[in-house]
């Protein structure tokens, strides 16, 4: 039976799913603007799409004609597919390499090298497609493709590749020439949907010599991976030279397996369409901005400022895409946080509420996203099919939930639960020894769009609520080092009455609050995270109690998370599944872990000649067909 | 020698536009200079004597200098020559040495390379050719194994001998006048005999006039023909060295004659009072501030009329002019034991140059 | 009594007066100081952490609301208290001895105002400095808000799809300005002009700091090293020599990754970096008066050492230094600006360079941010050029000489 | 001979000022936190493993663990051997991105030199022949109109107006362009002009100020007795001379402008250059990049210094070689 699911993301995207950074701090150049729009979200890539304006209303097969040249704001670390974790170079390696599936407009799952089918949830079975071949000497592509590099080097403990965490207790076995199998620990139904086990093939020749003496180092500087040599007939194009400043140039690759692909229509029969395409390195946006205007890029993103200057060019056409990534204001409710008095008034959900109360978000939209995103209420997008409904999902910042009046009643009666008497001394709140309450918010560094939002937010907190934020720029490395994880130390400590053991901890969950990041933090801007709208189950990693894998902020869930989350992974039908999810969002949206402010929508300019982009989450799914019109 | 003499100055005036108003350097005066003969310009410092010299080729910045008056040098007026014109005059005619040797070279160039630009200006030879004429011409100017010593550079050579190198890059282009600006004041007294009787070699040698300036009236007695005192810009008197030696006429020039010693009083001293304020000259004659013998008629009107008291002798004094008596001004002082430097027989020093 | 004749002069007596006869400038200097270090004290020990030091002293004193009237509400840092007394060191040893000695101050000032363009520049830095120092007093630091991005100047328009909400009318699609903001508005909503006139007590700050330190730190260098001669000569230049070719801008980048940085560090390794060529400029002027013969004759008169350098060589040198140093300054403001650019700047302060870093994105639709910072902080080092320029022609007595003729 | 010997002596003497800064780079660079033994620790605790031992495992292979001589002993002889080990945010070794680097910057950096030491002095011995005439503040004006002109600002105004608005030259930098092809120039012409306007003040400002003591020396007055034209005596007489202290402050003002400028201006026009590598470099925290770009810059540093020295004592003959 083959698993029907709706919600799909932008496949062949190596972003690090869990959390994305508003500033590529971590690895790469300032400036996030990557291929995405300006606050993340699914970067266009050429993989498959179809719909309004795509290539639905095409008869006969395109032209080969010109070149697809784009343009980003951050160079790639690496182009190893096995290490790598940006979305920028996802893209680059994208062009010449494709992955295991991906999903149509629909969000069908659509094939690419192999076909996934299960009955159960708990085994699935993958079919390698025929006539894949990697670049002599490496032969063609079999199931040890794939095997041998989650065997020997996702489930090792030396090689730390990027997919490692995807295989933890995953029992995989070569069933066939082509045909391997994957026991999972428990049954997921959306499990494509994860993510988890999208792959690149990988020649087992390249990995051996490496594998047999564990060298982590000469398997991350191999020239054949990093200069993707092996591509064979497996990407659109073939990686012509990649300039580590400049960027990366490909030129068509003729025997594209697509070309013969049954389940692809005639029309991507002599896919890819254009002569060549290019990945420039652009840090300056004015000049990105320019290039598009000057068709010397066919693509690039435009922020909100600019979108209808842009949108009534007729040289540029503009499109509005929705995306997943959220803007959040992380408030830190470990031992470490709340620096402004004794306790931690954050942990009181009450609290939260207050200071979600506080910040209006629909001057946030109007003002910094010119209207260009949507609201942010619960961990969901409201465009998702998981979404429970605008009448039942508690609504802070907006309509009578905003202003000073109800964020103060909020906080009172947080200050009530507090065992300290916090108060408002006139419209400033106080400290139980009379001073303001003075916290402080970070934001990465270079980063327009974040200082923005933290100065707006200090403005509305200082406005309704009393509270001056000092706002402080910071690198994205070294927040994630320093403030965000730690070494992980475990422990226990009781949650909502019952006793929690931290017996997997992770340096995004260090432990119970006791456990601390090296320097002290009131509140965050600085990473946005995926709340997985295809599929919701993995949001578990968040929520599903306060020893979930992804915790930095030590929040203890004050509803039976566990048991939610539970019901959701037995659900045998997707009423069932869509009930519990409905449940988990209501909570969430109510007890606010994470301060949630908005969706910031991806803008991207096209060439108006190019067809194939669509308005759509899923845009760039059908890429091989994209071309120019004549 | 035609009879225009090889250089004739007449009425010539230099002024200098400054910030405290128009300088008159240089009052209309007029002087000349026959071929083979030595012409001393004598004056205190501030007489105008350089600015006079260096107004003959133009070599003044203009502005803020202006000159005016006629310059007759072989048969053509300066005045009105044109730039290029004048450049093709200046070191091939007219050549001159100045009087600091120190900084008169420039210290990044070779002293043969120097010799040889100048040279090489005027005449279409060859490098080779050039450097050759220059090494020729430091050995007659009396510079040990000058072929050595070409190719060093200013700073090593002593003043005298930088001296020498001026004079051999003037008589490069074989001048036909040689403009001396006290080329020896700068030099201790031993080596000034030298340069001297270098200069008078090479006057005869080459057949050229020299146009002498000095302050030093012991240099002027041993090599002077014909001798023109300049105060303040004007010419008080001229005439040949016999005329001015013996006969000193005018007030100036017997108290200048007065200052040498072994002539004049032990006790004369200097002179008292200083030059007047060149940007607004005396009335009368320049001198009558400082004359003892100045009577009323001395500050009125311009600068008296040069008498001519013998052929070529002249003297710009109100007493010379009928109606006055001469002998107020009491007797020339006597000239006590002074060499004669024509008497003297000349030894001939340094190399045998023969051709000009 | 006689009078002294020289022979009988008792040379012992004479000698002993090396006693310290601080001039009433340094006096004045050390009272001003003092009272700016006990103010800093004082606010480190009694204003709570986020209260204004006047306000702490308004308090203590029971003097309230006079001081807050006067809009003293800035919270001095110890960047604000270095520039202060900095402040005093430049009033009390260059303008009071303007001031002591007129003649003197006349003769330069009209040499001075000969060269046009350097009065003009003198006036801009004048406008600059007068900016600086009242405008945090006078106008409150520019506030954000959001919805009053991109507003054009008051007598331009902008495209209304580029604003967010338009403060003044909107006519024909196009957003007039107001007099609210008359040089317009950043996409955060902050003034331009607000932003600009704080951008002026930054570049002061640095202008001032910076050549303190440097002057400082060069002039012992360059006396000391002029002075002492032999080994210790040497090594002094040889340490210059090293200072001079380290590359500044790559060891503060590499600080400000390691250790983060401020408008304080950067001025401070910026300026430790830069007293090379004021050193070897100095020991170079030092050495030329050493030998003048007015050194010798106050040596044979037994003047001490610290006597000779402090009363000859130092103010002899002191005109080269100040003109030496007003070159110096257009070299720290457009390295700040430069960082700035580059994002590594301190986003805390509203330096001009922050101010063009932000508006660069805009300057295809709303220039003016951009523009006005740009064209600030171009007059501004113009302006110091010249002015260095005729400080070199003006106090350099060989180019009178040359001049006159 | 005086100058071989003083040329060793500088030799030598450039070498040690390079080991001194090599060392205070390194010392700051241990002194700072490695950010690849953090990211071991972080992955090796995703995985569920202990990473403890991770980073254990890290510091032996990356040698960390060794005493800090130890570590400074091989750190120096992998320097002069110029194993500068691998670029982990370039994903190649970092002698080849360097190469790589100096490749683009010496396209845009040669012509630059070349014109600002061609142009400057000109200017410079132009004012100061015209001293105080309009002709001389318009020089000066116009030199420093470039200096005083932050050249990001001037930079982004040029590329909005040229590249995008006028459309002459392009607005992405190519790097698969023939080096001397007629596109290459296209896309540096604004850069260079930038830099050249840039640099052009600070030379022009020394020159004009040196060659005016030297206009009115005696041996200028010699040379115009000798008949020399205006035009050749300052060509000759004025320029060389000028050029001795010219020297001097050329070097030291090109090395300060060459980092802080070239990259400004790489950033700004999308060079892929030395200036935006060391950039890069940095907020990636790749250290070994770093180091090698430092040493890179350090030794242009004291190369630069040893030639302006040298050029000092061969250009003024009255410096010899031994009391320098």
């Amino acid at each position: 039976m083959r698993r029907r699911s709706k919600i799909g993301y932008g496949a062949g995207t190596r972003v690090d799913r869990r959390q994305w950074l508003s500033m590529l701090g971590a690895v790469g150049a300032a400036g996030l603007a990557g291929c995405s729009g300006d606050d993340g979200g699914s970067p266009e890539t050429p993989d498959n799409g179809g719909g309004v304006r795509g290539l639905d209303g095409i008869e006969e097969r395109p032209t080969v004609s010109g070149t697809y040249d784009t343009v980003t704001s951050a160079s790639f670390t690496t182009l190893n597919p096995l290490y790598n974790t940006e979305s920028g170079a996802g893209t680059a390696i994208g062009r010449a390499l494709d992955q295991g599936y991906t999903f149509d407009a629909d969000d069908e799952y659509v094939p690419l090298l192999y076909d996934m089918s299960t009955d159960d949830g708990e085994v699935w079975v993958f079919d390698v497609r025929e006539g894949l071949t990697f670049s002599d000497p490496y032969g063609a592509v079999d199931a040890e493709s794939f095997v041998y590099q989650i065997e020997e080097l996702h489930q090792s403990d030396w090689a730390l590749t990027a997919n490692a965490t995807d295989w933890t207790g995953v029992n995989v076995e070569r069933t066939g020439k082509r045909q391997f199998q994957a026991e999972l620990p428990e049954p997921q139904l959306l499990w494509p949907e994860s993510f988890d086990p999208l792959e690149y093939p990988i020649p087992k020749g390249v990995l051996e010599p490496y594998v047999d003496d564990e060298n982590v180092e000469g398997l991350r500087q191999d020239e054949e991976l990093l200069e993707l040599r092996f591509s064979g007939n497996l990407g659109a194009f073939v990686l012509d030279e990649w300039d580590r400043g400049a960027g990366t140039t490909y030129t068509r690759n003729d025997e594209y397996y697509i070309q013969d692909a049954d389940n692809w229509s005639d029309l991507f029969s002599n896919a890819p369409y254009f002569e060549g395409a290019s990945i420039s390195v652009v840090e300056e946006q004015a000049s990105r901005l320019g290039a598009l205007e000057t068709g010397e890029a066919d693509s690039a993103s435009v922020p909100p400022e600019r979108f209808e200057e842009f949108d009534n060019d007729p040289d540029v056409s503009m499109l509005q895409i929705p995306q997943p990534f959220n803007r959040i204001l992380s408030v830190n409710m470990r031992d470490n946080g709340w620096n402004a008095g004794p306790g931690n008034l954050f942990r009181y959900v009450a609290f939260r509420q207050a200071i979600a109360t506080a910040i209006g978000t629909d001057d946030l939209i109007e003002g910094v996203y010119r209207g260009l995103a949507e609201p942010h209420h619960t961990w969901q997008p409201a465009w998702s099919r998981w979404y429970p409904g605008d009448d039942e999902v508690p609504f802070f910042g907006t309509g009578d939930r905003y202003g000073a009046g109800p964020a103060r009643e909020l906080a009172t009666t947080a200050f009530d639960r507090s065992a300290f008497d916090y108060g408002f001394d006139g419209d400033r709140m106080v400290t139980p020894e009379g001073d303001q309450v003075t916290l402080d918010v970070y934001h990465s560094a270079g980063q327009e769009t974040a200082q923005l939002i933290a100065e707006y937010a200090a403005q509305e907190l200082d406005d309704n609520l009393g509270i001056e934020l000092d706002v402080q720029a910071i690198d994205g490395v070294r927040f994630n080092n320093e403030f965000w994880t730690a070494t992980p130390e475990g422990g226990t400590d009781t949650v909502a009455g019952e006793s929690v053991r931290w017996d997997a901890p992770t340096p995004n969950n260090p432990g119970p609050r006791s456990v601390t990041s090296n320097e002290e933090w009131d509140m965050s801007l600085v990473f946005g995270l995926n709340t997985y709208p295809r599929n919701p189950l993995t949001n578990a990693a968040f929520f599903d109690g306060a020893n979930a894998r992804y915790n930095p902020v030590g929040y203890y869930p004050e509803f039976d998370a566990g048991g939610l989350f539970e019901r959701a992974r037995t659900a045998a039908t997707e009423e069932e599944l869509a009930a519990a999810f409905a449940d988990v969002f209501v909570e969430l949206a109510r007890e606010q872990p994470y301060v949630m402010l908005a969706f910031g929508d991806s803008l991207t300019g096209y060439n108006p000649d190019l067809r194939g982009p669509i308005e759509d989450f899923a845009n760039g799914w059908n890429a091989p067909g994209w071309h120019f019109a004549e | 020698m035609t009879d225009e003499p090889l250089l004739r100055v007449e009425d010539l005036t230099t002024t200098f536009e400054t910030d405290a108003g128009r300088l008159v350097a240089v009052d209309g005066i007029d002087f000349s200079v026959e071929a083979g003969e030595t012409v001393c310009l004598v004056g205190e410092s501030g007489s105008g004597k350089t600015v006079a010299t260096e107004s003959i080729t133009r070599l003044i910045k203009e502005p803020p200098g202006h000159i005016e008056g006629t310059v007759r040098f072989e048969g053509r007026d300066l005045a009105d020559c044109a730039e290029p014109e004048l450049r093709e005059i200046r070191g091939a005619d007219v050549a001159h040495v100045f009087q600091n040797p120190q900084d008169a070279l420039n210290h990044c160039y070779t002293v043969g390379w120097q010799i040889a630009e100048a040279i090489r200006i005027h005449e279409d030879v060859g490098r080779s050719e050039a450097r050759a004429r220059a090494i020729e011409l430091l050995g007659r100017v009396g510079i040990a194994t000058p072929g050595a010593r070409i190719d060093d550079y200013p700073h090593q050579f002593s003043g005298g001998e930088k001296q020498r190198v001026m004079i051999a890059m003037a008589l490069s282009t074989n001048p036909d006048l040689l403009v001396a600006d006290e080329p020896t004041t700068a030099l201790d007294v031993t080596v000034q005999a030298q340069i001297l009787r270098l200069l008078d070699e090479l006057k005869t040698e080459y057949g050229m006039g020299v146009l002498f300036i000095t302050h030093d009236l012991g240099v002027v007695s041993e090599i002077a023909d014909r001798i023109v005192v300049l105060y303040a810009g004007k010419v008080m008197e001229r005439g040949s060295a016999a005329d001015v030696f013996e006969r000193p006429s005018h007030p100036y020039t017997r108290q200048l004659l007065g200052c040498l010693p072994g002539i004049g009083p032990p006790s004369a001293g200097g002179i008292p009072g200083t030059l007047p304020d060149p940007t607004d000259p005396p009335e009368g004659c320049r001198f009558a501030p400082r004359c003892e013998h100045a009577v009323e008629a001395c500050f009125e009107g311009g600068q008296p009329e040069a008498v001519e008291r013998s052929p070529g002798h002249r003297v710009s004094c109100i007493h010379y002019h009928d109606g006055y008596d001469e002998s107020v001004l009491g007797e020339p002082p006597t000239r006590l034991g002074l060499a004669d430097p024509k008497a003297e027989e000349d030894t001939r020093t340094g190399g045998d140059a023969d051709d000009g | 009594m006689p009078p002294e004749r020289f022979d009988r002069i008792d040379w012992e007596e004479h000698a002993g007066s090396s006693g310290f006869s601080a001039s009433i400038n340094t006096v004045a200097f050390v009272l001003t100081a003092l009272s700016v270090l006990a103010l800093a004290g004082y606010d480190r020990l009694f204003a709570a952490e986020r209260e204004t030091v006047f306000g702490a002293l308004a308090r203590d004193v029971g003097v309230g609301p006079r001081f807050e009237s006067l809009g003293i509400g800035a919270d001095p840092g110890a960047l604000e208290y270095l520039f202060v007394i900095t402040l005093l060191l430049f009033v009390w040893y260059l303008l009071a001895p303007l001031y002591q000695n007129p003649r003197m101050t006349r003769y330069y000032w009209d040499r001075f105002t000969r060269n046009r363009p350097a009065v003009v520049s003198l006036g801009w830095l004048f406008v600059v400095f007068a900016g600086g120092l009242l405008g945090p007093l006078l106008l409150s630091a520019p506030q954000q808000d959001v919805l009053a991005g991109h507003q054009p100047p008051v007598y331009l328009s902008i495209d209304a799809s580029n604003v967010a909400r338009c403060l003044g009318e909107t006519v024909g699609g196009r957003c007039h300005g107001t007099w609210r903001y008359p040089l317009g508005t950043t996409q955060a909503g902050e003034g331009v002009f607000r932003n600009v006139v704080y951008g002026m007590t930054i570049s002061m700050q640095i202008a001032f700091i910076t050549t303190t330190i440097v002057a400082a730190i060069g002039i012992t260098f360059g006396t000391v090293s002029a002075y002492a001669g032999g080994w210790v000569d040497e090594a002094l230049m040889r340490f210059v020599d090293i200072v001079l070719s380290f590359p500044t801008l790559l060891f503060f980048l590499l600080i400000l990754y390691i250790y983060g940085a401020g408008l304080g560090m950067f001025i401070l390794v910026f300026s430790l970096f830069a007293w090379g060529g004021t050193a070897r400029y100095v020991r170079s002027k030092a050495l030329s008066i050493a030998e003048e013969e007015y050194v010798d004759a106050a040596r044979i008169s037994g003047a001490s050492t610290y006597r000779v350098v402090r009363r000859h060589v130092v103010p002899n040198t002191a005109s080269s230094i100040i003109t030496q140093l007003t070159l110096l300054v257009p070299g720290f403001l457009l390295a700040e600006a430069q960082l700035a650019f580059l994002g590594l700047g301190d986003s805390g302060i509203n330096s001009w360079g922050q101010l063009i870093s932000a508006g660069r994105s805009d300057l295809a639709f709303a220039p003016w941010i951009v523009l006005a910072p740009g064209i600030v902080l171009f007059l501004t080092i113009l302006a110091f050029n010249f002015l260095g320029d005729a400080l070199l022609d003006a106090l350099n007595p060989k180019t009178e000489a040359e001049r006159g003729r | 001979m005086g100058l071989a010997r003083y040329v060793v002596l500088r030799v030598v003497w450039a070498a040690v000022v390079s080991l001194v800064i090599v060392t205070a780079t390194f010392v700051l660079m241990a002194a700072a936190p490695n950010p690849a033994i953090q990211e071991a620790a972080t992955q090796a605790a995703l995985e569920g493993g202990d990473p403890q031992q991770a980073v254990e495992r890290e510091r032996e292979l990356r040698g960390l663990d060794e005493p800090l001589h130890v570590r400074y002993l091989d750190f120096l002889t992998s320097i002069y051997t110029l194993e500068w080990g691998w670029s982990d945010h370039r994903s190649q070794p970092v002698t080849e991105a360097l190469v790589e680097g100096l490749y683009y910057t010496a396209q845009y950096s040669i012509p630059w030199t070349v014109l600002t030491v061609l142009i400057g002095p000109l200017v410079g011995v132009y004012s100061a022949a015209n001293m105080y005439s309009w002709r001389d503040h318009a020089a000066t004006a116009f030199a420093f109109f470039g200096y005083a002109i932050p050249n990001f600002f001037f930079g982004i105004v040029l590329l909005l107006l040229f590249g995008v608005w006028l459309d002459w030259i392009p607005v992405v930098y190519r790097t698969d362009v023939a080096v001397f092809s007629l596109e290459n120039a296209r896309q540096l012409a604004l850069p260079v002009f930038v830099l050249v306007t840039g640099s052009i003040g600070a030379v022009m400002r020394v020159s004009r100020n040196e060659s005016a003591e030297f206009r009115d020396a005696t041996f200028m007055k010699t040379a115009k007795a000798k008949g020399v034209s205006p035009f050749r005596a300052y060509a000759y007489h004025v320029m060389r001379p000028t050029l001795v202290p010219l020297s001097t402050t050329l070097v030291s003002q090109l090395l300060a402008i060459f980092l802080g400028s070239s990259l400004l201006v790489e950033v700004v026009f999308g060079i892929p250059g030395l200036g935006r590598l060391t950039f890069e470099a940095l907020v990636a925290q790749d250290t070994n990049l770093v180091l090698g770009a430092t040493f890179v810059f350090t030794f242009v540093a004291v190369i630069g210094n040893l030639l302006e020295d040298i050029a000092f004592s061969v250009l003024d003959p009255r410096i010899s070689y031994d009391d320098r």
